[in-house]
């Protein structure tokens, strides 16, 4: 196996409500990450409880992977546009990729 | 006293275990499937029905029930914006939900209506369809105003191209193409099935109608009221229309019901796209919490004695 | 020889998916799906029979069949413990699983019946429910004793509210209230489907049998054992009650089936809850890797000749 | 001219639906649940036919289908590597899904010939399982060659293990060992819904279709180009072999389509795993996107029509 | 676009078996995060494979963002309460979040 | 409540297609973690959308936490393998864990 050396990156996760899916990737996609990864999500928050059990009442969860100028860019931009009106947690973290080239 | 209709036990054996606390629950994908084929089965009858009607005969009763899905929202939003004080964009939104349309109401109310032998005509199916749209472009004219920053093309999709529409239109346009014969192999599984159906998506709305039990208690009885006076004025004016319009008892029953229904698909997913500072948990509390299980239980008899009278009444002129 | 139910096929064709490694699986979405069309649809035959009937002659059977399940484990407790050296928790919960019921195995026991024109009461869903429960409650008190810290409030409630048993208590109440003309319109879903869903089911019950044959290995011998041996046990005590009780032949071939099978769905929950210590794996291991599939396509058949002796038996007395 | 099979007015609404980006979607488990009752209802269907009939008639025909499914990639190959100078690995993947077949598509032309009164042999579905294989092998074959690092067991497994295959050949061994009689019971669900499950696995395809629309912008005008022209040679091809095995009109015309149509399923999972260099968006751009509308919209009317002319042709001689 | 400034806070991540959920979250709920968010797993572990093919076979993923004093009480009060007798694993992580006092 | 202490561990994600999961699941347990979670997903990337609407079009996302040496070898082993031919993300980041004899 070849030595392969880590780069450091950030990760960006959004949780919000799952109507504004397409909006809310449109949003994203237009900063320019290199993608992103959805999951299905149910939860409680300071808007009650998202049970799960139907469309409205579901959470998605969203992951970017980017570099350092970018992460803070999309989660002011995410939580400018919508943070006051729809449930919404955003938290940022330190990663590591393998390609550097690539996010 | 007639029996209750097993379909309403469904929604009471989910009501019950959602307050219960059971952990009892439908998956997502399931109540998605269960309402896709709701909606389809109800858009392909009126499809068929129109298919075998001259279209002269029906585009001014459209015309009629649109009108009516606009102005009631206009009825009801000084009472929730003057009188309950909720604010301008919540009382708009619930002003909507109320000028719109309950699929799953009109569903049980037809159920009710086979079940006591009462005919109605075929393209009501269609009103359902009719009576989604106005009731959410005046309501976000409510909350908005003319105001130039409104986007109404983007606003226009929202409306047009949500699933709940997309299938019920859909499933019209199929049953006007195929007719009768074109859909008799699908037969089986949209109408055969279809009160089975009904009835698991009940169980399901049961289970989310005790979640928004909740929501209501924490936003009082004004709300709780009003979730359970609307329909009252709601079904008072679609009996009134559909008698005007010339409907038989069973079609009078079934415009009355889905004027007193409240929306909780169409509605709630326009406003949260294009009013979001409205609180979906406000509107889907009288909705669901109060006025869907109001009309499934008591409302749908309540309508069709309404129906009953009211074509008495006519008839005695 | 009669040949086999193609529901039994399918089941077949899950194992055999399952052990060559094939992709397939159905979604968790769809079995929950599956499982909540049968047991409602089991609850809501039970419950038209019960409609039909003067409670006052299912009574008596309904306490005897309780007794049944209650003392089930007692008598497979000791086996477990003493001589198959299994901890207490393990014991206990495996006991319990052998005094419930599994409601796939009544399925394709009733169906076998119908598929060889057997006729049987039609209130025996009533016993299925009945029997979910007091093999709980005793596995409960044998693993725990009647030690002060059980909280017997909260095990009421994981009983009585796990899915499993409100779908087939609120089936037979639905079933109940409707009666045979009431459940007509929602038939065409629950009860001709019924062995569609019941194939579709057992499919998936085949991958995940396959997928226990596993666990089995690993905890050895004696529970490979008593997976095979405690059903005809359980057999002989149901058809020997079920002839006390004047069942028919069908009817004791059913109580039979319903004693000589294993829960894998209400007793597995509570058990994970309320008596966590105990490794699942262990007893679905039995009860899914051995006795289902040995109910399935053995078992159900023997026990129906078991039947037919015991009431010969009875008659020559 | 026919009217439009409402089947085919699904996919539509599902094209429509999703170019004009609805929000309209069928969650995953739906798809899947969707699609393992078709396969095991054509399955299912082939078996009982068979179990009706002396093997030794199907024998060659299966021999001279299989050899069909082998030999187009052999002919569609060099047409993509050499003048479509797509990547080897790509070629052979594109080859491999048009000498495959599309289980829809087949459903669907057996859904038109229904509708038009037009009768077929009852064993066609056997072809379609054993369609699905020899395009496989030979387009790994000419995706690598011979060369020694090809794990063909692994492929074996891979192919033989697919997920539609199961179900397919499953359906195929149950309807075989159960009989007409044996799938009586399980007829409501596997038959009865059949065009009804048809309708929406459709409604989802036309979404999916919809979505590789824009795959095929990318990969320019070649592929549009093959996806259109392929189909008409394997129909001819379908249509010739058809009727020199003795086929119907109705047997020749499926047997026409089946040749006509390129696989979305097996093959691009085998090729996915086993030839993974090859772009998959490439394939199903072409199988999806463009050959499956095709197909459905047009190529199955159009392949009937053949069906007719070859037959006349044939007896004419 | 106004500047914003990243507190840090703490992720804590569980995974567990789904016939769980409602007793783990109720558990949870009481430590006092502002919220939670749940989605479905399947997984291996010590405890064999959880397929996620029913119910009894099926894993979540809870994931808290909490402050440095409440991830440790939840990680130990949930592992002491459940990690003997059920699947679980549970490991905190580093977030940055833009709003430091909703959590 | 008796004090914890947390072990610092590493958490491999891998973001990948659906159709690789019975390979990548079996790659990954040969280098023997004590475990992986797995969930649903769908995205967008360099190869395009998956929507998740079947099969074929959807994403898996894997979670191992595993020790500082076994994190590089799994991303970078899983890395060579796949992610020329595979729609694939691996990012490895530090969590803490409470017990450490289990990771
Ligand atoms: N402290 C938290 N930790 C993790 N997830 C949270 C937290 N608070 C809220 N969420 C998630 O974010 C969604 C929206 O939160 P909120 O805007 O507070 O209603 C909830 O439904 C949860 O899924
Ligand atoms: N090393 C690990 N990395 C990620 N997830 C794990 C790991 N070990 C276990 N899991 C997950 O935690 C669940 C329970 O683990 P266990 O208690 O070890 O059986 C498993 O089913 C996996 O989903
Ligand atoms: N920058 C990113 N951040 C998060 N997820 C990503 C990112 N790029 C790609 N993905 C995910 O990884 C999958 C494969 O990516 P790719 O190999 O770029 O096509 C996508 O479908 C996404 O789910
Ligand atoms: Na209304
Ligand atoms: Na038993
Ligand atoms: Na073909």
């Amino acid at each position: 196996m070849t030595t392969h050396s880590f780069h450091r990156r950030r990760l960006v996760t959004i949780i919000t409500e799952a109507t504004l899916e397409g909006a809310i990737l449109a949003d994203i996609d237009a900063l320019g990450p290199s993608g992103y990864t959805v999951t299905e999500a149910r939860g409680k928050g300071s808007r009650g409880i998202q049970s799960g059990s139907w469309g409205l009442a579901s959470n998605l969860r969203i992951e970017i992977v980017c570099d350092e100028t970018l992460a803070p860019k999309i989660a002011a931009t995410v939580h400018q546009k919508y943070a006051s009106n729809y449930g919404m947690v955003i938290y940022v973290s330190d990663v590591e990729v393998l390609r550097a080239d690539r996010y | 006293m007639p029996s209750l209709d097993p379909v309403i036990l469904f929604f009471i054996l989910g009501v019950v275990a959602g307050l219960s606390r059971s952990d009892l629950r439908l998956p997502a994908p399931i109540h998605d499937f269960l309402s896709m084929v709701l909606l389809l089965a109800i858009g392909l009858k009126g499809g068929v029905a129109l298919s075998q009607q001259p279209l002269g005969e029906v585009v001014p009763q459209v015309i009629a029930v649109g009108l009516m899905g606009g102005l009631m929202p206009l009825l009801a939003f000084p009472v929730l914006y003057r009188l309950g004080h909720l604010p301008r964009a919540d009382a708009a939104s619930v002003a909507a939900h109320y000028g719109s349309v309950s699929v799953g109401t009109y569903a049980v109310a037809a159920a009710f209506l086979a079940h006591h032998d009462v005919t109605f005509e075929d393209h009501m199916p269609v009103f359902v369809a009719v009576l989604e749209i106005p009731a959410i472009v005046v309501g976000i004219l409510l909350a908005r105003g003319l105001e130039k920053g409104t986007r109404w093309g983007r606003m226009a999709q929202e409306v047009f191209l949500g699933r709940g529409l997309v299938l019920l239109i859909g499933g019209l346009l199929i049953g006007l193409g195929a007719g009768p014969e074109g859909v008799a192999p699908i037969k089986p599984l949209f109408f055969d099935l279809f009160k089975g159906v009904l009835a698991l998506f009940l169980l399901d709305m049961g289970l989310i109608a005790a979640g928004h039990l909740g929501d209501l208690r924490r936003h009082g009885v004004f709300l709780l009221g009003f979730g359970l006076v609307m329909p009252l004025v709601g079904a008072t004016i679609g009996a009134t229309l559909g008698s005007a319009l010339g409907l038989s008892v069973g079609g009078v029953a079934l415009l009355s019901t889905m004027a007193a229904s409240a929306s909780y698909i169409a509605v709630p997913a326009a406003f949260r796209m294009i009013v979001p500072e409205a609180n979906p948990a406000l509107s889907l509390g009288a909705s669901l919490g109060v006025t869907f299980p109001f009309n499934i239980l008591l409302g749908v008899p309540l309508y069709y004695q309404l129906a009953l009278q009211v074509h008495a009444f006519m008839e005695a002129l």
